[in-house]
């Protein structure tokens, strides 16, 4: 790996941290506001994702793998988010 | 860089994963014997009537009922499941005892049977007894499925 | 980079667990279905608040567990092993939090795995997960006895990567836990 | 064979393969009384053949795991055994003791066996699988501990392998294990709950530990390829075993009055249990491929791919089929369990087994290496006759089971057991058919024993 001098400031991964922190009061307030519904869902789901794909890319550093490895964690959250998507979706179409 | 794939962390994986998982295990049987009370059934096994049906169970054993038949679905899968048959045989103990006391000895030609085990009056009542409170056992779905086992 | 960050081998463990959970959320999601009322009843019997702390305790904890790393990186072991510590508060405050959360579940009100199917996924996904931060914490706890016998530096630092790795999937589950469990109704 | 004292080992297997060819005669026993129903009535009733078929089953495949065990950890320790003398005394006591039970079976009625062995002052019988006369399993006890102290001891003098630690872990967890044989409350829920303590934690836990470690010395020695790499694939493997089958174990506690619950650990976990050995058909195949050396035991090479193969189908897809609670909620207890017993524990146990036979008797019969062509040629016969019979068996007995799970309890009128059992007559006769053919693929294994010995032994062409 090539290291290079880093610039004072800030690093990415705190801007990543301010993100995810962000994200979890918009999803927190959401919560304790009673918000319900299909759409309000599925942003806060949406978020959550968001947030996961975060950590795979930046904290877990699979962004900078390439080929195979890239990939397990960004799968692992569409397949579950369409799952429950759905679930939810098929739920708010029921009602 | 360092090998991407030691033996030493496959090693504390397969150890620390299965100690993990064994923990796991031992709490989720914690939670089970707590919530045995509420399905095993186990209020009929006091009384003169639970010494009855213990006695039932030691005949269900020393005369190897489970190598022809099922009970709640476990044992040989030769003959009927039995965890409700006191239901099957319309919840009537004296049916399940006439039943077994009338087996032929040497059998049916060419068709299965089940053995003549000559119980007196007692061993039957056991028995029967046994098999009702089997089938008073809460189930989840409330299995099997029907009647018919 | 053809690998990911750490031991290979906790990777294909990590992808395991990632595996296990996803059947559990799918599960709760479809039985959700046939069980709206419940679930949009018991959810509200939820600790919004703890869940919230919780969640920033996770990922700040994720966070100092980015920078340990990246301290190791630049060879510096004494501040590699602050951070992990930093980290391993984080995840206490975690584990007391949500240890009151079940004080009022379990002992207050007396639910258990037989309560509900609500109570039933609420139990399982957070019980599961609870013991996945101890054992995260307890990688953890290895890594920085390592690291302040001077084990790792900027050459060889795998270990603390593994460590870091795991930390990480566990803060992930939490982040889809959160609002599935909590919020989305 | 480097060591003495790992000839030991020969008895164990030539008791293993006797025990086997009773096992499978039993098994056609059985077979045939499925469609003859009053076939040997009363002499050998089903139960007394289903108890000798099971019984001898998992007696030679504790003989097979011992011998194993004895020949693999002197190697691997790289000394002699502790006490050969205990080996071979050990080995005659469990094997009277065997001799003594399936002979009480076939001799007595079960309820004077009961008797006889005074079972009323610690209940243990009559139990699947745990027929056993009291007295018999704390001989078990008796023999396995000896064993262990034998072969732990071995190993503390010794080399110190992964192979060595991960087979006596095995065997340590089979031993404590079977302690819950010993447990039988009157109380059906909590002794079938505590009775698969025994059987899953064995089958699905414990054991497979035993055998990962047996097809990593196997592949090891055929193969050629480094220790350090198929060790490290072997705790991967494992590992993955007991992460997914510890909590497995739920795919049991479905339906016998234990919680609810239990459906989603049990249909969760359980349906991850395909993994491990799908990893496990990759890893074999994997070690094959990168091979260093063309060993001239080619049928060894061909019993320890096929295991992984055939433990993957039976395990894992025919397990998988009836795991999740949705569906065992139909098939419970039918003659799924039974295609999926009958594959899995051919694919899984008695494979490895062989395998390791294969490889280790033509040195212990004084072999430079392997046998000679003539036998391996037999013996490759046996294996896929046995093989082939095998997943036949299992696919007339999962149609059998499919249509049974129909008749009997999906359909808006079920019928009968009885009934049932007619209607899928058919599937049992051909049961019975490739049942045949395993026997006579059997047959071949053991003459391949006897074939071709004064030939010169099989070696490999130069590539």
């Amino acid at each position: 790996m090539k290291s290079t001098k880093r610039k004072l400031g800030i690093r990415p991964c705190t801007w990543v941290y301010l993100f995810l922190i962000t994200f979890t009061f918009v999803t927190s307030q959401v919560g304790q506001m009673g918000l319900s519904g299909l759409t309000v869902s599925l942003l806060v789901l949406m978020l959550a994702l968001i947030k996961g794909q975060l950590v795979g890319y930046y904290f877990m550093g699979l962004g900078r793998v390439k080929g195979l490895w890239h990939w397990p964690v960004f799968i692992w959250l569409f397949i579950p988010g369409i799952l429950i998507g759905t679930a939810f979706y098929l739920t708010a179409a029921r009602v | 860089m360092a090998q991407a794939f030691t033996k030493a962390m496959a090693r504390n994986i397969f150890y620390g994963g299965s100690l993990f998982f064994f923990l796991l295990l031992l709490a989720l049987t914690f939670q089970t014997e707590a919530d045995f009370p509420s399905r095993d059934n186990r209020a009929a096994l006091e009384g003169p009537k639970g010494t009855q049906i213990a006695e039932g169970k030691r005949l269900w054993e020393e005369n190897d009922c489970i190598g022809c038949h099922t009970l709640l679905g476990e044992g040989a899968y030769f003959a009927p499941e039995l965890a409700n048959v006191y239901t099957r045989f319309g919840n009537s103990t004296d049916a399940i005892k006439g039943f077994i006391a009338s087996r032929p000895a040497d059998g049916i030609p060419g068709r299965r049977s089940m053995p003549q085990f000559n119980f007196n009056d007692e061993e039957l009542s056991a028995l029967a007894e046994f098999l009702k409170y089997v089938s008073e056992i809460k189930t989840a779905r409330n299995w099997p499925p029907n009647i018919q086992g | 980079m053809r690998y990911p960050p750490g031991d290979l081998a906790i990777w294909i463990f990590i992808l395991a667990e990632l595996v296990v959970f996803a059947a559990f959320f799918a599960a709760y999601a479809f039985t959700r279905m046939n069980n709206v009322e419940l679930f949009n009843e018991f959810q509200q019997q939820l600790d919004q608040r703890a869940a919230l702390i919780n969640t920033l305790a996770l990922i700040t904890s994720s966070y100092f567990v980015v920078r340990a790393v990246s301290a190791i990186r630049e060879d510096n072991r004494r501040h590699c092993v602050v951070w992990l510590l930093a980290a391993l508060a984080m995840g206490a405050l975690f584990l007391i939090v949500k240890m009151g959360e079940y004080q009022h579940h379990f002992i207050v009100e007396g639910v258990s795995l037989s309560t509900n199917t609500f109570y039933m996924f609420y139990i399982s996904l957070t019980f599961f997960h609870f013991m996945h931060v101890i054992m995260g914490m307890v990688i953890l706890a290895a890594v920085v006895v390592m690291a302040a016998k001077g084990k790792y530096s900027a050459a060889e630092h795998t270990g603390v990567e593994t460590g870091a790795s795991y930390w990480h999937m566990v803060d992930l589950l939490w982040l889809i836990i959160f609002p599935l469990v909590y919020v989305m109704r | 064979m480097k060591y003495k004292s790992q000839s030991v080992a020969k008895l164990y297997f030539i008791a293993a393969i006797a025990l086997f060819v009773a096992q499978i005669l039993f098994g056609l026993i059985m077979g045939l009384q499925y469609v003859v129903g009053d076939f040997l009535f009363p002499t050998i009733p089903f139960n007394v053949a289903r108890m000798v078929h099971t019984n001898t089953l998992i007696i030679w495949l504790l003989m097979a795991f011992m011998g194993a065990a004895y020949y693999l950890i002197p190697e691997e320790a790289e000394t002699e055994l502790f006490a050969p003398w205990l080996a071979t005394l050990m080995f005659w006591i469990f094997l009277a003791a065997a001799g003594a039970t399936v002979a009480g079976y076939l001799l007595f009625s079960y309820s004077d066996l009961a008797e006889l062995t005074m079972n009323e002052l610690l209940p243990t019988m009559g139990r699947e699988f745990l027929e056993q006369p009291t007295i018999t399993k704390i001989g078990i006890v008796v023999v396995v501990l000896a064993f262990l102290f034998n072969i732990g001891m071995t190993i503390l003098k010794g080399r110190k392998t992964s192979i060595n630690l991960i087979m006596l872990l095995g065997l340590v967890g089979l031993a404590v294990f079977f302690l819950f044989s010993f447990y039988n409350p009157v109380n059906v829920v909590r002794d079938k709950f505590y009775w698969w303590w025994v059987v899953h934690l064995w089958v699905e836990g414990v054991w497979e530990l035993i055998l990962g470690a047996m097809l990593a010395f196997v592949l090891i020695k055929v193969t050629g390829v480094d220790r350090e790499v198929i060790e490290k694939w072997l705790y991967i493997v494992i590992a993955m075993v007991l992460i997914t089958g510890l909590i497995g174990t739920g795919h049991h506690f479905y339906w016998i009055g234990t919680p609810d619950w239990w459906q989603w650990w049990g249909s969760i976990f359980s349906a991850m249990e395909p993994i491990p050995f799908f990893m496990m058909t990759v890893f074999a195949f994997n070690m094959v491929h990168k091979r260093r050396r063309e060993h001239p035991n080619k049928v060894a090479t061909l019993w320890a791919l096929g295991t992984a193969v055939m433990a993957f189908l039976g395990a894992g897809v025919w397990g998988f089929l009836h795991t999740l609670s949705p569906v065992n909620y139909y098939t419970h207890g039918t003659q799924i369990t039974a295609a999926h017993g009958h594959m899995a524990f051919y694919g899984a146990y008695v494979m490895i087994s062989l395998a390791m036979i294969s490889y280790a008797m033509p040195l212990l019969r004084g072999r430079n290496a392997a046998n000679p062509a003539k036998s391996q040629v037999l013996e490759m016969w046996s294996f896929w006759l046995m093989t082939v019979s095998m997943v036949f068996i299992t696919l007339f007995l999962t149609g059998a089971g499919i249509l049974q799970s129909y008749l009997q309890r999906v359909s808006d009128n079920p019928m009968p057991f009885m009934v049932v059992q007619e209607q899928i007559n058919l599937f049992y006769w051909l049961r019975e058919i490739a049942g045949l053919v395993f026997l006579i693929g059997l047959v071949l294994y053991v003459a391949s024993f006897f074939v071709g010995q004064n030939e010169p032994e099989a070696v490999v062409a130069d590539r």
